[in-house]
């Protein structure tokens, strides 16, 4: 393997445990993989929210922008737009782009950009010490909701799925074969790729005992196949108990919007455009 | 005539605007500088709506609500502007929709049947305006050549069919005035959303990034149509929040970037600037106000967002505000804002009202300014690469991604030089003196430019002083009356130096703003300086030549 | 001693704060007066921080940095805060983590093998700071019973195991100095948002809407947490658009509303502020400042927004904004907010920032001002009702649905005194009118409130002006010094008359800020004041006592 | 039939031939025969947001709320939790609800919040003189894409199931009788209703005759059958060519958000517990 280090001189301040470690350390072996099989790694761009999860962009020695709460996916599909020769990818968290910024997410499937968004969905508010999310299961208690909440989480998948994403998987942030092979397979995919980590957050939700019952790895599987990943997509609703598949769940050929801007003249002569739009005028 | 208004007016959807375009366009031919105006509702179709188009063998820049012509389609027409009719004025009217006995007794009012005409000819009714435009070249002795060609160079369908009506109302119409033609090249007739345009295309623009909202709107639809031409790219995203974070990717990887709104658009992208001063990601902001608050008058005129936009965004960082008075200065000023956002890696602002995105100027290229594009502080590969390194004036050297040799990375967050979250004293100290120092070096810089402008008879004791928009009437009335005009065309960082030699020796300030509250003459406060008079206006529209002067003598 | 302070550190999420506040309470029932400092970085677990527990026998609102006694959970403890202490101080640290040789060789050094008791206890890490209270109240010379009743009061789980551990740290330790208990009753120990909360109820609050974010995020949870006690609806929905808007919701069926926020989440309500505006519904915003711009410094203080509150949204409106300056204002203030946003129809801001919000204040409702609950104006039902009847001072009679004698329309576009929308210039500018004029009588409202407080030594010649948090130790700072303090507590409408008179006859103003730009001081710019020199600080603390004591002096 | 008179003294404004119209006249005949049946007036909250669509609570002499653009929903949500005895109908555009304020939409769905939400779904932005929308067409030549749009539009009706919505129909603004019964059926359910229009706006996407030559109306069909109300929702995407369903599509019985405030208990004494919360911290 290479030498390459990725790692800055930020001190790491997740709590022991959490599971953004194995985020960490997936995808960091996923950019030295890709790299080593030919991606230059400048011509990679982190971008991340706000919340325990945006702290991975200090943590990797690579290109970066630390973004607003909710809003790293519109920067994250201008920097492709930019130039598509860059990999995208953004992580984010539950409460980050399910809830404060859902409406980017949703349209940034729409239009099939080529970004990879990680949400590190703990199914918490982590940085802001523990209030519900969108997929906070019915009758959680936090800090907003102490006497639980009174209402049901959706499903990002689902949604996702309904919204054009081209690309979607689970994982757990304690597999860390499975989440180096999906991460690795969503930044190949060409499209909008979103990959849901059910991340266990030690501190306000730990869920670790819970998920280590109940997901299983997906195997002879089609992602394929629309209509048994919906039906994959709706097996669990992110509240009912029941088991939960991790993997790659769907996956679609389809145009995305980022090359619909590449057009072999790029570079017209601009003073003879405006000269021309004033002697139209006259 | 070597100055007149012409007034036409009907139903929004009508084609008024499209009328009174064909017929500045006729005027235009003639040597005639021209200025329109452009009223109408938030309505599609049916509202009240009308365009003063006004000429002048000099340069002019505002309207006028004395009017020599009317060109009535309706009756609401006449209801609503024949008090504005001049003493000598024609009223021309549709007389199939216009009742005789509404008329002035004591004025020339010629009728024509323009729907039984348009239904003999079996045409839309939007062809009656064609028929209109017709009677009036032909009343105000325009050659029948002149409205041929530029129907021809304007209209792209049924251009036969247009042309036919025109001759019948030409042909119906008897002559009554003989306009003549001035001696000098017509001008280009654009908008002040086309002027900015221009000055951004010039000043380097890769893409413009906005969400539809009066009076913006222009601004995006003219980048987009022409997006190819310019070689540009233009998104119309989900939102106002979109569009701005989405700005400041594209600024984080090199390309110079703009958004265009109004006040409730601007409000959701206050966010964004606010990381735009923190991340120090450049950043062009065309703001356009509107009547507020919130929803309003969308389609009316106002300047009751200066204040905001000098304090808007939370926290402290350096930012930079012009405003622009007419076409010529919103084409300079937009490509100065993208210099100087790219210079100072801060977020710059264009702020424009109705009056000026919509009203229509001739635009002289030549007497506006032509900046030399900035380009970016080289990075000497000494050090490895810190994208917020602290530098004498604040401004760090900028690289963009994919670079092999550096790792550039912004931050929302206070951050070190490298751009690592930091949550120690003295760095948050000294990172916040850079970001604020950086615009300490951008005051001495404006300087070197005229940030203030004067105008007028420079030896009055009194001054009109005025932004924006407000411009073009101040300094017609300022020229009548014999007075002097202070415009500061810059108004963050404030050019106080400048603002003290233009007004130095005056007796009495008397400051003309579209507000209640009077917002510039808040800022002038913050240096200690005080005006005499405000006359202000805060009912949607703008100041007209004629009221001005009329409150000016007061 | 009749003033002392503790400073207990360690990582973030080893309780420094609980262990704080326990001591706070143990201190509380000797009668001392207390004021608690936090400081704690962004993070979870790990990273540096720390607790400063002053007492005092008098009322006290700041913290110092001459430090008495630490107690020193690990090594940062030490390295960190080791200048902070007294020539007289006592260092309690943690031998297992803190290396001997880092210790001060002149100051009085007392270790405890804390992880290893915890280790033998078998009980969890946090357990500790139990065991360090044990050994602290005994150095100090606390009756046991005292901290057993505290422990009991205060901790819900394994009290038993707590108390256990509490009692090896008194039993190990000895006891070095004899704290006096003071002959007063304790008052209560809320921190501001607590007091905010309170004074909200008091007012009639119906609902509380936010999305969490530091520094607010303290008052969404304690009113979470007291919902059904106070009879209140608490939402946390989607984003802090969705909150105002919301909150409008509720104001528009006259249900009293208020939604809290810091810089980054206000950005996203002015759009709905400005609705506030138009529409005139009431509305309270508590704006909990801290370190920007953008996400900043999260966990730390700052003053930068009140530009920005005072300016925020587009459109011109009236607004009311009060900086409250520790938890007794805070209660007031608050109660203040609810009822004048109600009588004008308007929105208000409680300013405060994360030295207010999270500052812990012995609160004394007795010298805090109860103020009636304001109740909406009556409508007279002779004529059909109008949401928008203009009136003499502006303000229209409320209804609220459902009435079956009335329609109750309300509209973000401009409109008629029904509410339908209008695009009339002369209905424009009435309600423009209307809608302004009720500031003006707010103002005069506010003239018989004390809205500038004055302190310290009245014959001063030298002022210190300050506003929101910085009250405190401007106080015992101008206490000792001899000064005269200015506290505009009204921000806006700004109590102009008031403030004259605060300075009347002074020679010099220092104005005190956390701030780089000064922005009060531009504040009474604008009303024709200056300042004689300013003390800022912007590095996301605030003064302490010795500090700004030094700074004043030179 | 009554003599009420709903109208208002506002000038109309719409387009002659204008999808609008229809809407208008069929909700106010659905609030007349609901008046009829005993629903009082005053107990009817109209939200609107901005575009053409809004102007209809002009046109409506009931208590109104017209708000911002895409922030109808919001308001809507707020009232009926203040009041849940009020019927709350929202009236928004595809501009609005679909594009602007997407995440209201579909965090309301979440909550199944009893609310009504029309939405005049024109498939362009009206009032501000024809831009595409997330509901237009690929391809579709607004004023902001006069090359055509480079993203497909999305399944609103798609998304709405998948957030969570609990009734969702679908009318044409040419079949007043059948907007009348699906109006009425939406305001009558329990819970979180969507009525998507496809409204012909006559001058910027005159779809009338497109409409026209697709649209059937659902029959012998079972709206609470999840599945197939899956696959008629999924037959047409908003985009191709095929055979358009409307009618009431889908139905189901869930609880409501804004029930779980009703507490016996309304009134606590304030002073009490202001009074212990104080004694409590000393
Ligand atoms: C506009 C805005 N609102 C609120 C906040 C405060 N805030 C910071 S992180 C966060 C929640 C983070 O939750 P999530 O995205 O799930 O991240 P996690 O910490 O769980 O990884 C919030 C509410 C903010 N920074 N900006
Ligand atoms: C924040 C904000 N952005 C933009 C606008 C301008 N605007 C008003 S209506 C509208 C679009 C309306 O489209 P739609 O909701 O589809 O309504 P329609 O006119 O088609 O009925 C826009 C962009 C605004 N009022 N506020
Ligand atoms: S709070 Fe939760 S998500 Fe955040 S660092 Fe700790 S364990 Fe991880
Ligand atoms: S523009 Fe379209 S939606 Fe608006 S009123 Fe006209 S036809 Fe109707
Ligand atoms: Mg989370
Ligand atoms: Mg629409």
């Amino acid at each position: 393997m290479t030498q390459i280090n990725l790692g800055t001189y930020a001190q790491n301040t997740w709590c022991p445990g959490c599971g953004n470690f194995a985020i960490l350390n997936a995808i960091k072996s996923v950019f030295l993989e890709l790299n080593q099989e030919g991606l230059p790694l400048e011509n990679i761009v982190l971008v991340s929210g706000i919340g325990c999860h945006g702290k991975i962009v200090d943590y990797i020695n690579l290109n970066s922008f630390y973004s607003l709460h909710g809003r790293a996916i519109p920067v994250a599909q201008a920097i492709k737009i930019a130039n598509p020769n860059l990999k995208v990818i953004c992580f984010s968290g539950d409460g980050d782009s399910y809830g404060e910024g859902l409406e980017h997410l949703i349209f940034a499937a729409k239009r099939n950009i080529d970004i990879t968004c990680i949400i590190h969905n703990n199914r918490v508010y982590g940085l802001t010490t523990g209030q519900y999310t969108p997929t906070s299961p019915l009758g959680f208690k936090g800090r907003s909701t102490p006497f639980g909440t009174k209402e049901l989480p959706f499903n990002p998948l689902e949604l996702m799925i309904s919204s054009g994403a081209s690309f979607l998987a689970r994982g757990t942030s304690h597999g860390l074969l499975l989440l180096k092979k999906i991460f690795k397979e969503a930044i190949l995919h060409k499209g909008f790729s979103l990959v849901d980590i059910l991340q266990v957050c030690v501190t306000y939700f730990n869920t670790y005992e819970y998920y280590e019952k109940r997901v299983y790895e997906l195997k002879d599987y089609n992602p394929e196949d629309p209509s048994q990943a919906l039906n994959k997509i709706k097996e669990w609703d992110y509240n009912q108990d029941c088991p939960i598949a991790i993997g790659t769940i769907y996956k679609k050929e389809s145009p995305s919007f980022e090359e619909s801007f590449l057009k072999p003249d790029q570079n017209p002569d601009r003073n003879q455009a405006i000269k021309k739009i004033l002697e139209e005028n006259i | 005539m070597d100055e007149f208004s012409l007034l036409i007016a009907g139903k929004a959807g009508d084609g008024i605007d499209t009328a009174g375009f064909l017929i500045a366009h006729i005027l235009n031919k003639l040597g005639f500088r021209l200025y329109i105006y452009r009223d109408y509702p938030s309505i599609i179709r049916g509202g009240h709506t009308f365009s003063i188009i006004r000429a002048s063998k000099d340069r002019i820049y505002t309207h006028s609500n004395k009017i020599d012509f009317i060109l009535a389609l309706n009756q609401d027409s006449i209801d609503f502007h024949k008090e504005k009719i001049k003493n000598k004025g024609i009223i021309i009217f549709n007389s199939d929709l216009v009742k005789e006995d509404s008329l002035p007794d004591d004025k020339k009012c010629l009728g024509f049947s323009l729907e039984k005409i348009v239904k003999e000819e079996n045409v839309t009714l939007i062809m009656r305006n064609s028929c209109a435009i017709g009677i009036f070249c032909k009343i105000i002795g325009i050659e029948w050549e002149n409205l041929d060609s530029v129907f021809r160079k304007n209209i792209s369908k049924e251009i036969d069919l247009n042309l036919k009506l025109a001759r019948r109302g030409y042909d119906l119409a008897e002559n009554l005035v003989k306009i003549k033609a001035i001696s000098q090249e017509p001008l280009p007739l654009i908008n002040g959303s086309e002027a900015i345009g221009l000055g951004l295309v010039k000043a380097g623009l890769g893409n413009y990034i906005a969400y539809p909202m009066t009076p913006s709107s222009g601004l995006l639809h003219f980048l987009a149509a022409n997006a190819d031409d310019f070689g540009i790219k233009v998104i119309h995203p989900e939102s106002e929040i979109a569009v701005v974070l989405m700005a400041l990717g594209f600024s984080y990887t090199g390309q110079k970037t703009a958004v265009g709104t109004s006040g409730g658009g601007f409000c959701l992208m206050t966010e964004g600037l606010s990381l735009s001063g923190m991340a120090e990601l450049p950043i062009v902001f065309m703001v356009g106000q509107r009547t507020g608050p919130s929803t309003g008058l969308p389609t009316y005129t106002g300047q009751s967002e200066l204040q905001f936009i000098l304090n808007a965004g939370h926290g402290e960082f350096s930012r930079f505000v012009i405003a622009p008075g007419d076409a010529e200065e919103a084409y300079f000023a937009s490509q100065l804002a993208m210099n100087l956002a790219w210079k100072y890696q801060i977020p710059a602002f264009i702020l424009t009202d109705k009056t000026l995105n919509e009203g229509i100027y001739n635009f002289d290229i030549n007497i506006s300014k032509n900046l030399i594009e900035e380009m970016p502080i080289i990075w000497d590969k000494a050090n490895p690469y810190k994208r917020y390194l602290d530098t004498k004036n604040g401004i760090s050297p900028l690289r963009f991604v994919p670079d092999k040799d550096a790792i550039i990375k912004v931050n929302s967050y206070e951050h070190d030089e490298f751009g690592i979250t930091t949550e120690e004293a003295s760095i948050t100290k000294l990172m916040q003196e850079k970001r604020l120092r950086k615009e300490k070096y951008l005051e001495k810089e404006l300087e070197s430019y005229q940030a203030v402008k004067i105008y007028g008879n420079k030896k009055s004791k009194t001054a009109i002083l005025c932004w924006g928009s407000n411009k073009g009437v101040c300094l017609e009335v300022a020229d009548k009356l014999g007075l002097k005009v202070i415009q500061p065309l810059v108004l963050w960082p404030f050019p106080g130096r400048q603002f003290k030699n233009a007004t130095k020796g005056l007796k009495k300030i008397i400051c003309i703003e579209n507000n209640a509250t009077g917002q510039l003459e808040k800022l002038i406060k913050l240096y200690g300086f005080s005006i005499h008079k405000k006359i202000t206006r805060y009912d949607g529209r703008p100041f007209s030549l004629d009221e001005l002067e009329e409150k000016l003598k007061k």
